[in-house]
């Protein structure tokens, strides 16, 4: 008799399971679809709508780069490469160059984090595609650029001034020093 | 369409011509009209929806955009694989494996011949339709059987041998629960069949009694695995199995199996429909008789086409059984039931040989009682577990 | 499976079928490669072949700075790359004597059971989908991308988190993200339901997993099963609970363990439900931290040469796929001197041989699945 | 049970074999002797009092500059929740010891990794393979002095750099 019962059972339970299941996927077919339609068919562009923190393509603001190499010698992978030379008459020292390789870059953010002005740090921008890898390769520095120099108290240059002010935001999205540590507020 | 050619031979067209061939002729074109106007389309419209459907209960977009709605999707994906190189392995068997698309594309098409989509509008209305219909589906396992072994790849060969052992077993169900139609309508052609049925609803077959109704779903269950569909997609799991015995075939070959399968799907319903949903019949509304064969045609259509798409959701919501699962399902399970069904009607037949109005209705009353309870289930659903949340702010 | 199945006709001559199963298969998670035989459907023998994601992760360990290892540390497993983050940290903090500040363990708890939820969510997702059932796994990699949106605003990565560093946390969670974090949850646990009614009680799922494979207590332990499949065996272990470690301790939550309720202890399905258990114990977890949440800086202060004194250690941390050994010698120099990572798909990768004896083609996919593991971890 | 208690027991039944313990370290450790460690191994495991069902890990570390090979042995107890870890001095040159495979499944496959990566052959082993790398790589990578082959099957292991490093 068990075992009939068991037969039984084996359908019911197999037909109402079914017809739960179906019952769950139909209402799915009257929800709205959850994914967008990237790249074209979206109000706009998605590299808007990511977080501060998202951690996209290096960026470096060359302007306001101190040349101070803590992203260089802090970066797993090293995939940057700075270059500076001092001018032998006027004592002044300028970028050469300062090239990220994006191919080897693993977005891990420890180069932002050791930077003191905020200058290079991580655009919302994600799309690298492109044909050759040496493309991949970003030149911030075409011509000789002056070193950056805080000024204490403040900076005056109004459009610097921006640059930085954009640089110490970004800065802070971390767990800052000021709010009690970091990797590296202790020099060992 | 035999009416037709029989005018056109009296009015003196083919004078002078052996009739033979003006009949070969005449169905040559109307197989080519049927394939090339009606089938294919169907077919890809067919897998275009499918992809439709499953993104929407996947909370997906799904294909849209070649042509309004990604309604052109199955051509380009036609023309691409028409363009696509036709790969035969070396080790293949060469001459089956050329062949087995084509084995199995010819199974399912010969099954339209006694498909009736309107009053008129069938190829040949045999007297044995059903008995036809069980005899030609068998051709697809040929067919797979062929493709399976000819590709010499284990993983091929396993799927072919998945296929046979499903579809020559699932044939008995399937065809023991149409012989209770059979025994309900008195023939065996299908044009009788439908008349034998009314236009309302409790005039169906369905309905005709208890044991009809179930036989409508052991029916349906039972054509699924014979047409390879989840939950009894074995013969190609891709999870299992990489593709089954389509593993090998590439471009337009490649393609004329999924012709196939999706085709199939259709006929599935048609004849789902034909047996047990009333078929063409349509009430009484007009005496014209080029628009009320458009009307049948097109309810039959919509009828044959709501168990196509019942079988996609299906395929969205089910996981796959395992191949000793497929056989105890089908010998412990579906052929008692199916001859319990059969035995039943038999019964039923003896009690009541005109049948009983009074519980077809009541059966469909049930039916709806189902249905309802399936709509409340699924505003539960909606209600209970409702994807609100999106966090990006454009979705 | 059944001894009818097996083709042992008098007389009929019968050979067994060798069939490599792998790199390039739908169903082995990552690259993996299966040489099976098998008689027909039965198989005689399935013997995993590893090796193909091997990156040398434990190589690089000895080449970079103890700050810098941490990003490789999400390579690991990287559907789970915030414990093996943790795991790390952990070695490195215990061996250094750092102290984390309670704010960023706090922090580390939240983010760590996010992901779990990510990960069992894959898991399950990918199980639906070995098995035939397509929609689960959209279904499930949908709530996984509104957990990947989440981690995004945490710490501004979807997959490789780098978000655990030492001496807490890299970024400070944020009141909105909270916020949104109990959205989340809120909008999640009826979705977990619902991902119950279409699956975990169907019957077709049920009848595929109940009874397949199922591991006892003994091979458990000489196997050395860790993690949920090793709680689907029955045995209540859990590291969070057992070796306790970060907050965990002053947080309630329970041990799903696997009852055999719907076929014999320890086989596929207990193994399946016991993650779907956990997914609803790590969204208790997350509501409880973000109202004990406490004030305070998220990360102590660290050396940036970080010189932990000589020493060795080995840190247990409770992973998606199980126990996560972090087995950290340090020199005293700015190295780590060796860095060993133990996870539990290696182990349970071992143990596939002696289970596929006797199971179907179909159940080898559903025992590689139940067990999750994880081409990434097992090579490392 | 404590580190020193475990300690006492091995000592009391493998005298000389077992020595060096160090508990005032975060994992309490002891060295065994590479012929004794089998025997060891069994016997923490089947002790009553002690339990050690479980190999947690198994793995080794090389160092070059005292010419020797250590493989690590990481035991857990689920009964009692005490571990204890082993260690063996293995010379670099002929690096071997008996397979632990017979105490513990799951040292197959540890130990399949650690001659892999390591070179050490463990004895008796049923199924001495390289598991990770291809069978026909060369050296064992996670030796301190491994230098890696210029190419492999034709292909070069090298990838030219994008970015010009500068000397410094």
């Amino acid at each position: 008799m068990s075992a009939v019962g068991e037969y039984v059972r084996d359908i019911t339970e197999t037909v109402t399971t079914v017809f739960e299941g179906m019952a769950v996927t139909f209402s799915h077919l009257v929800r709205r679809p959850m994914t967008i339609q990237y790249p074209d068919r979206i109000p706009k562009p998605v590299q808007e709508t990511l977080p501060l923190r998202y951690r996209g393509i290096l960026e470096v603001d060359m302007d306001i780069c101190t040349g101070c190499l803590a992203c260089e010698r802090v970066c797993p992978i090293s995939c940057i490469t700075i270059g500076i030379e001092t001018s032998k008459e006027t004592k002044q020292r300028t970028f050469t160059h300062f090239d990220i390789d994006i191919c080897k870059c693993m977005y891990c953010g420890l180069c932002a984090e050791a930077c003191p002005t905020g200058s290079i740090r991580h655009s919302q921008e994600f799309e690298g595609a492109c044909y050759n890898p040496a493309g991949l390769v970003r030149h911030f520095v075409t011509e000789p650029v002056p070193l950056y120099k805080p000024k204490k108290g403040g900076e005056t240059d109004p459009t610097l001034a921006e640059k930085v002010e954009t640089g110490l935001k970004y800065l802070d999205e971390f767990a800052s020093p000021e709010k009690g540590g970091g990797a590296g507020t202790e020099e060992g | 369409m035999q009416q037709l050619l029989n005018q056109l031979i009296q009015e003196g067209y083919f004078h002078g011509a052996p009739m033979e061939l003006v009949y070969a002729g005449f169905m040559l074109l109307a197989a080519f009209v049927v394939l090339s106007f009606f089938v294919a389309p169907l077919a890809g419209i067919t897998s275009w929806l499918e992809r439709r459907v499953w993104a929407r209960i996947q909370s997906r977009v799904g294909p849209n955009r070649v042509g309004p709605q990604g309604i052109l999707q199955w051509l380009a994906d036609g023309i691409k694989n028409l363009l696509k190189e036709d790969i035969i392995p070396t080790a293949a068997d060469r001459r089956l494996f050329a062949l087995a698309p084509y084995v199995v594309f010819a199974g399912f098409f010969a099954t339209f011949v006694v498909i009736p989509f309107g009053s008129q509008l069938i190829v040949a209305d045999l007297n044995i339709g059903i008995l036809y219909l069980l005899a030609i589906t068998s051709l697809v396992v040929v067919g797979i059987l062929m493709a399976g072994w000819s590709s010499n790849n284990k993983w091929s060969l396993l799927g072919g041998m998945r296929s046979a052992a499903q579809i020559v077993s699932y044939e008995i169900p399937a065809g023991l629960s149409l012989l209770t139609i059979v025994f309900a309508a008195g023939t065996m052609s299908m044009q009788g069949i439908i008349t034998a049925q009314g236009w309302a609803p409790w005039n169906w077959f369905l309905f005709y009694n208890p044991f009809t109704f179930v036989a409508f779903f052991l029916y349906f269950t039972a054509a699924l695995a014979e047409g390879n569909r989840t939950p009894f997609d074995i013969p190609e799991a891709e999870s299992e199995l990489v593709a089954g015995y389509v593993t090998e075939y590439s471009g337009m070959r490649f393609l004329f199996f999924f012709f196939a399968e999706w085709g199939n799907l259709y006929v599935i319903g048609a004849i789902a429909t034909t047996l047990f949903l009333g078929g063409w019949q349509i009430p009484p509304v007009t005496d014209h008789p080029i628009l009320a064969g458009v009307l049948q045609f097109i309810v039959f259509f919509l009828k044959a086409y709501l168990w196509v798409f019942v079988a996609m959701w299906v395929r969205g919501t089910l996981p796959r059984v395992r191949v000793d699962q497929l056989m105890s399902l089908c010998w412990k399970y579906m052929v008692p039931l199916a001859f319990i069904c059969l035995l039943g009607t038999a019964a039923w037949m003896v009690i009541w040989p005109q049948g009983n109005r009074l519980a077809s209705f009541f059966m469909f009353l049930i039916g709806l009682g189902i249905l309802g309870l399936f709509l409340k289930r699924v505003s539960f659903q909606i209600r209970h577990a409702r994807p609100v949340l999106y966090l990006k702010p454009y979705i | 499976m059944d001894e009818t199945l097996r083709s042992e006709g008098e007389g009929l001559h019968t050979e067994d079928m060798t069939i490599s199963m792998g790199p390039q298969h739908p169903s082995t998670h990552g690259v993996l490669r299966f040489v099976i035989k098998t008689d027909g459907e039965v198989m005689r023998e399935a013997i995993p072949d590893v090796g193909y994601l091997h990156r040398s992760i434990e190589k690089i360990g000895e080449k970079v700075t103890w700050h810098g290892y941490v990003p490789y540390t999400d390579r690991a497993d990287y559907l789970a790359a915030m414990f093996a983050n943790q795991g790390f940290c952990m070695a490195a903090e215990r061996l250094g004597g750092v102290e984390v500040t309670r704010r960023g363990e706090f922090c580390r708890v939240i983010a760590c059971e996010l992901n779990r939820i990510a990960s069992h969510l894959i898991a399950v997702g990918t199980f639906a989908q070995d098995i035939g059932a397509v929609t689960p796994f959209i279904h499930a990699l949908r709530e996984r991308e509104t957990v990947n949106d989440l981690m995004e605003e945490i710490c501004g990565a979807r997959l490789t988190y780098n978000y655990i560093r030492i001496g807490g946390v890299g970024y400070d969670i944020t009141p909105q993200t909270c916020d949104r974090i109990t959205q989340f949850l809120d909008h999640f646990e009826p979705i977990v339901d619902e991902f119950n009614r279409l699956l975990s009680y169907n019957k077709i799922f049920i009848e595929r997993l109940a009874h397949v494979a199922p591991i006892t207590k003994e091979d458990a332990f000489q196997y050395n099963i860790v993690g949920p499949n090793l709680r689907a065996c029955g045995v209540k272990w859990d590291i969070r609970r057992d070796i306790p470690y970060s907050v965990y301790p002053e947080l309630e939550f329970d041990i799903p363990v696997g009852t055999g309720e719907k076929g014999t202890l320890g086989d596929c399905y207990d193994r399946y439900i016991v993650r779907i258990l956990e997914m609803q114990e790590s969204c208790k977890i997350v509501r409880q931290c973000l109202k004990m949440l406490p004030k305070g800086p998220a990360i102590a202060k660290v050396a940036r040469k970080f010189k932990p004194p000589a020493g060795e250690i080995y840190v247990r941390v409770e992973a998606p796929r199980g126990d996560m050994g972090f087995y950290v010698v340090s020199d005293g120099s700015e190295y780590p001197y060796r860095v060993r990572i133990r996870t539990g798909s290696f182990t349970a990768m071992s143990l596939i041989d002696k289970l596929s004896r006797g199971l179907m083609v179909a159940d080898l996919i559903a025992l590689i699945a139940s067990l999750d593991v994880d081409a990434p971890e097992i090579d490392r | 049970m404590e580190a020193k208690g475990i300690y006492a027991r091995l000592e009391q039944r493998f005298p000389g074999k077992v020595s060096g313990l160090k508990d005032a370290v975060a994992d309490p450790l002891l060295m065994v002797d590479a012929q004794a460690i089998v025997e060891v191994g069994r016997f923490l495991r089947d002790e009553p009092e002690l339990r050690f069902e479980i190999l947690s890990d198994l793995t080794a570390l090389d160092f070059p500059k005292e010419e020797k090979l250590q493989v690590v042995y990481h035991l857990y107890s689920y009964t009692f929740r005490h571990q204890v870890v082993l260690k063996v001095d293995l010379s670099r040159e002929a690096a071997c010891v008996s397979t632990m495979e017979g105490v513990w499944k799951v040292a197959n496959w540890f130990e399949r990794e650690v001659f892999d990566l390591f070179g050490v052959v463990f004895d008796g082993h049923s199924d001495l393979r390289r598991i990770l790398l291809p069978e026909d790589w060369e050296g064992y990578p996670l030796r301190k002095d491994y230098v890696e082959q210029e190419e492999y099957d034709g292909i070069s292991t090298e990838r030219a750099p994008l970015v010009e490093k500068l000397l410094r």
